[in-house]
């Protein structure tokens, strides 16, 4: 199923989206580190029907990840602690980009470092390779000891790394909020004063699980992230106050299985979709998501999809 | 190849307590699948609980189309398996994962079982009889009544030694210990080939260093996907300084016993 | 099943707790909010099991509550704003807690407020009133426009009214958290330093939902809080991060249905549990989860419930 | 009273596309509920749906200690109370609420029900019966397969006068019109009771009020508990400056017709 193949979207021009200068032919993408660098899902569907993929987050060097059990189930949802293992970026070019220049598929690259240097740097090396459509720029994640979450919690570092990477790259910077926030929308507002293109909400909430057995936390890292369904509400309820107040493109994402769900978060106000722990669950989501949205449009007589971005905002 | 579809239930039997064996239409699975791969198992119908139950592949039936698993209840996910019944779908993804070898010879081998560690194997010892190899089983469980598979594998001409922890048959005590046993008397194996509880596993691996023979373990490790995306179900394999996490899903589940590092 | 019964617990002080001066005679009560005032579950259970009571909500007027919608079913969970309708303090204590004096169970009243004074009024009022055992402080209710979450969401504001409510009152006081923070461990630590007896964690989360058939909120009040089973990890995780921090007893409540999610609240450093939600599914759920606790404690072998308080902490 | 119990499935049956009719074992719960309260049903059986869903009786058959429910699938909780089969158990939580008030002549009275609402008034139906009072009954849905039990409640001597959007059976139009007609012809009635979808209840109340005559609506609100512990389920009630929040759950699912304020 890999070759470049004719898109069956093409020309399908009522339901591309605009990510600050990224152009996705559909509003429907994955969700960083729930769907590998593209080869895991390829025998299952598509990849060319995706508006566009969000690889794996990146680091400067390769990262062992954390100590196992790494994920839990929780009441409909997931807990992970992977910890950003990773190739590092040399080796992510060399060994995992490759695979997809063979599609019509943008590649969006989430990143992660230590350091807001180590942003920049990741910027500038996947401004230089061919094959990178987009920056996501992960200062959210829970996961690891230093950076990740630290940076997303501080409205003025989140400013500071938006800033340092944008001066780094000529590509789309889409930055991935934290909800373990007292205000995303005080963060999102910074962020967008620092030039950011785009913001991806959300990461995952801060969660743990207990053996009862064993007495001790279920992870390895005694905390994880909690994603999957079980998060949608709060996910939803930062897309729509985060909409409110930064006039950004927001990639929505946090417990989408469904179309019904999708299209919340784009009546919330989103411009476009990601479908994360759902891909574990039913690795077809994406095309049913995708589907599903068409349909809404046409029943409801819509002409494109971003007549109804937002919507929601509109009858209250 | 790997599938996503959904399989109608020939048949689901309780064939011990807590103990239930499924059979399911899934030609292109049972074409497809190989000795030591798995399944992601839809259990339940609604968002709790979440995620597939990885479950081996216990036998395939390729005429009929049929694939058949065996599997304990253990929990939520396959409390709610056991509530589905003939000509209901069950929505499966496989076969994934890196089976068991198949020995080049027909030299005898020995298949070291665990508990519930005869799902996968059984089917290792249906397509070993098919090619001619013979193995001998050590069989261990909990009690006699859940040596399960014991006549079926006498019958394809394999020579089971059960272990019970009760002793209610067999040898009396752990499986591994009956296993060491045998080796220190004769250990003229082409392959030991094992799966069970992770205790077990780990001093499976200690005695095939120990005699220095080939080994494959099959390992469970807690799975978001089942298809390399999610990084969570890694093992450490190596050795001191050269430690790298693989992911039992594709990688694995079955990997040389030399390779994996015990915590 | 009203009157004094003489309590099937009596004596088996093994399973008493203490949340500061407050006894109770086991660590099984429930989430303000989600009991009424008792006479609701009466028919279902006998109230005397319970290590206490927690009422609904109460503020100084009553208070009409939001529009409805006012609550909606989202993955293993439930989304409300009902906006503390309550009928005020003065028809709180002639109407309500009257049925509850027949009853040997400590009442806990959860006060909320517009401003710092309305919770020093609140204390000082039900202070002065006989069958109050002690008070729960809500600056965590995202449900109600002033008050409410602001006080919350700032270390110092929570400290403030924590410090009002302590000199208004010579009851046990104490203070429900709010999961949407940066940190609860600093607003936590305040809170301690401001005299707080106890710490309730925690609140609903923030969230909403969108009906995508009229494209607007589902909940009159657009915004709700989360709870129920999909919260738990969150709420867990709040339990273990303040009990690192802050040596004040815990009631751990969130998404609790069962003993064994009882028993990881209690493992991560809870004192008692709340059961919430749950008690809308299974109005026996408190009753399972005593059931399940003592369970546990006889076949792991231990003499009392305050052994296993905080144990996973032990183990990592 | 009211009681929380695992009931069995004597019998369940789709008496219409997406419309079933599931008999339950309760003899504590036939002996105590009267028309127009409902039961708390759990749907599924794990966290994910997690509320219960409220449901009418829609019978009851004391004698046996059978209670009758009639539903529609609205969703995913009821989509699931469709695959319960006979044998299995039900959680349910009531009688819950307060039901219509039975008349204290035997006069006639009117009957206005809207699609699914004539789950609760065949109960009401029945009873009234039973007391010797005849009731014409306006019965409104979408088409004629979905006039339900038109033939039991004529066999208990009420009048029926359907009503179907499509014109497919009675009259072509809203039932809200046909009894408007109606009643400007004859408007006889001791009572009023309706129930039916939002809208409909709303123009039926402008009817009652129109007419003067006395009428009890039951009502449809989103709940959490079902016994007023959580405010959740609240109607507008009183008039201009005494508004009031009502719990249905609780002070309802009936209330009389001029007692609720349309938003
Ligand atoms: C490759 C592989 C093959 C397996 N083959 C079989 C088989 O053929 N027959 C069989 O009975 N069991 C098998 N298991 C174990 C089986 O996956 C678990 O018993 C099952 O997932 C338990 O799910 P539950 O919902 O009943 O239990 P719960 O404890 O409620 O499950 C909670 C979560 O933990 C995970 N989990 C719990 N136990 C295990 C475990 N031992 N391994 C991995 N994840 C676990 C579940 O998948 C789920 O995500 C296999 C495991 C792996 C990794
Ligand atoms: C007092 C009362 C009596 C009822 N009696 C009957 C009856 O006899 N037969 C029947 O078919 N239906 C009845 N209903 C409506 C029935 O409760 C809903 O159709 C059902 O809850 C839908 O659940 P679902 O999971 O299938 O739908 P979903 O839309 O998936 O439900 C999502 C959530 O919304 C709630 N909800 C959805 N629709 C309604 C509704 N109309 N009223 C209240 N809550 C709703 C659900 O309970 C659930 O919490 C009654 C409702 C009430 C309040
Ligand atoms: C196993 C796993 C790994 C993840 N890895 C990353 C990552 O590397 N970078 C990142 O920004 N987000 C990561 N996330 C968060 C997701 O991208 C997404 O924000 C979150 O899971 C919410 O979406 P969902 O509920 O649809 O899964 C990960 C999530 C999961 C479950
Ligand atoms: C319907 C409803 C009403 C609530 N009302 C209150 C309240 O009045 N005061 C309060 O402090 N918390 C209130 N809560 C929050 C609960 O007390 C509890 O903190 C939360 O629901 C988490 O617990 P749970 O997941 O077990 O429900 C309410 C929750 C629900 C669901
Ligand atoms: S289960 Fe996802 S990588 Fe193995
Ligand atoms: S449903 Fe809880 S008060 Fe009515």
């Amino acid at each position: 199923m890999s070759g470049v193949n004719a898109s069956k979207d093409a020309g399908r021009s009522h339901l591309t989206v605009n990510i600050g200068s990224l152009r996705m032919k559909n509003p429907v993408t994955v969700a960083s580190g729930t769907f590998g660098f593209g080869p895991e899902y390829a025998p299952y569907l598509d990849l060319n029907r995706l508006g566009a993929i969000v690889v794996k987050g990146i680091t400067l060097l390769p990262r062992a990840g954390n100590t196992t059990p790494r994920l839990v189930e929780t009441p409909a949802g997931v807990l992970n602690s992977i910890g950003l293992q990773n190739p590092g970026v040399e080796r992510f070019i060399t060994e995992a980009l490759p695979f997809l220049a063979d599609y019509d598929l943008p590649v969006i690259v989430n990143i992660a470092g230590d350091t807001a240097q180590d942003y920049a740097r990741l910027a500038e090396k996947l401004s230089r390779t061919a094959g990178v459509a987009a920056l996501e720029v992960n200062i959210s994640c829970p996961n690891i000891k230093k950076g990740g979450l630290q940076f997303g919690s501080d409205p003025a570092s989140a400013a500071e790394v938006t800033r340092l990477v944008k001066e780094s790259t000529h590509l789309p910077v889409i930055i991935k909020l934290s909800p373990n926030v007292t205000s995303i929308v005080a963060v999102a507002e910074k962020v967008a004063a620092a030039g950011a293109d785009a913001l991806s909400l959300i990461n995952t909430l801060l969660g743990m699980a207990i053996d009862i057995r064993a007495r001790r936390p279920v992870l390895g890292n005694i905390l994880g992230g909690l994603s999957g369904p079980a998060v949608k509400p709060v996910a939803l309820r930062a897309v729509w106050q985060v909409r409110q107040a930064v006039p950004l493109p927001i990639i929505g994402m946090g417990g989408i299985t469904s179309a019904a769900d999708a299209i919340e978060f784009l009546l919330a106000g989103a411009t476009a979709v990601a479908v994360g722990s759902a891909n574990f669950v039913n690795p077809l989501a994406t095309m049913e998501v995708l589907a599903g949205i068409e349909s809404y449009l046409n029943e409801n007589g819509f002409n494109n999809i971003r007549e109804i971005s937002g919507l929601a905002h509109n009858n209250i | 190849m790997s599938f996503l579809l959904d399989a109608e239930i020939t048949k689901q039997e309780m064939i011990g307590p807590g103990h239930y064996r499924l059979n399911l239409l899934a030609p292109d699975i049972a074409a497809a699948a190989r000795p030591g791969q798995f399944l992601q198992v839809r259990c339940g119908s609604t968002l709790d609980p979440f995620l597939r139950r990885p479950i081996s592949i216990n036998a395939v039936d390729r005429e009929n189309g049929e694939v058949a698993l065996f599997y304990r209840v253990a929990g939520r996910g396959t409390a709610l398996l056991t509530q589905k019944a003939q000509g209901e779908p069950v929505s499966l993804l496989g076969p994934l994962g890196r089976g068991f070898s198949l020995p080049k010879s027909q030299a005898r081998v020995a298949v070291v079982s665990g508990g519930i560690g005869i799902a996968p194997l059984y089917f290792l010892l249906l397509e070993l009889a098919v090619f001619g190899v013979s193995a001998d089983v050590f069989l261990g469980a909990a009690t006699a009544g859940q040596l399960f598979f014991t006549k079926e594998i006498k019958g394809l001409g394999h020579r089971v030694e059960p272990a019970t922890d009760d002793g209610s048959a067999g040898y009396h005590g752990l499986v591994t210990d009956l296993f060491a046993e045998n080796m220190a008397r004769s250990s003229e194996y082409a392959m030991i080939y094992g799966c069970g509880p992770g205790g077990m596993q780990r001093r499976l691996a200690e005695i095939i260093k120990e005699f220095g023979v080939s080994g494959e373990l099959s390992l469970e490790e807690r799975m978001g996907c089942g298809v390399g995306a999610c990084l969570s179900c890694v093992c450490k394999t190596g050795s001191e300084g050269s430690i790298q996490y693989r992911r039992v899903c594709t990688e694995g589940p079955v990997f040389p016993a030399g390779e994996v590092v015990w915590a």
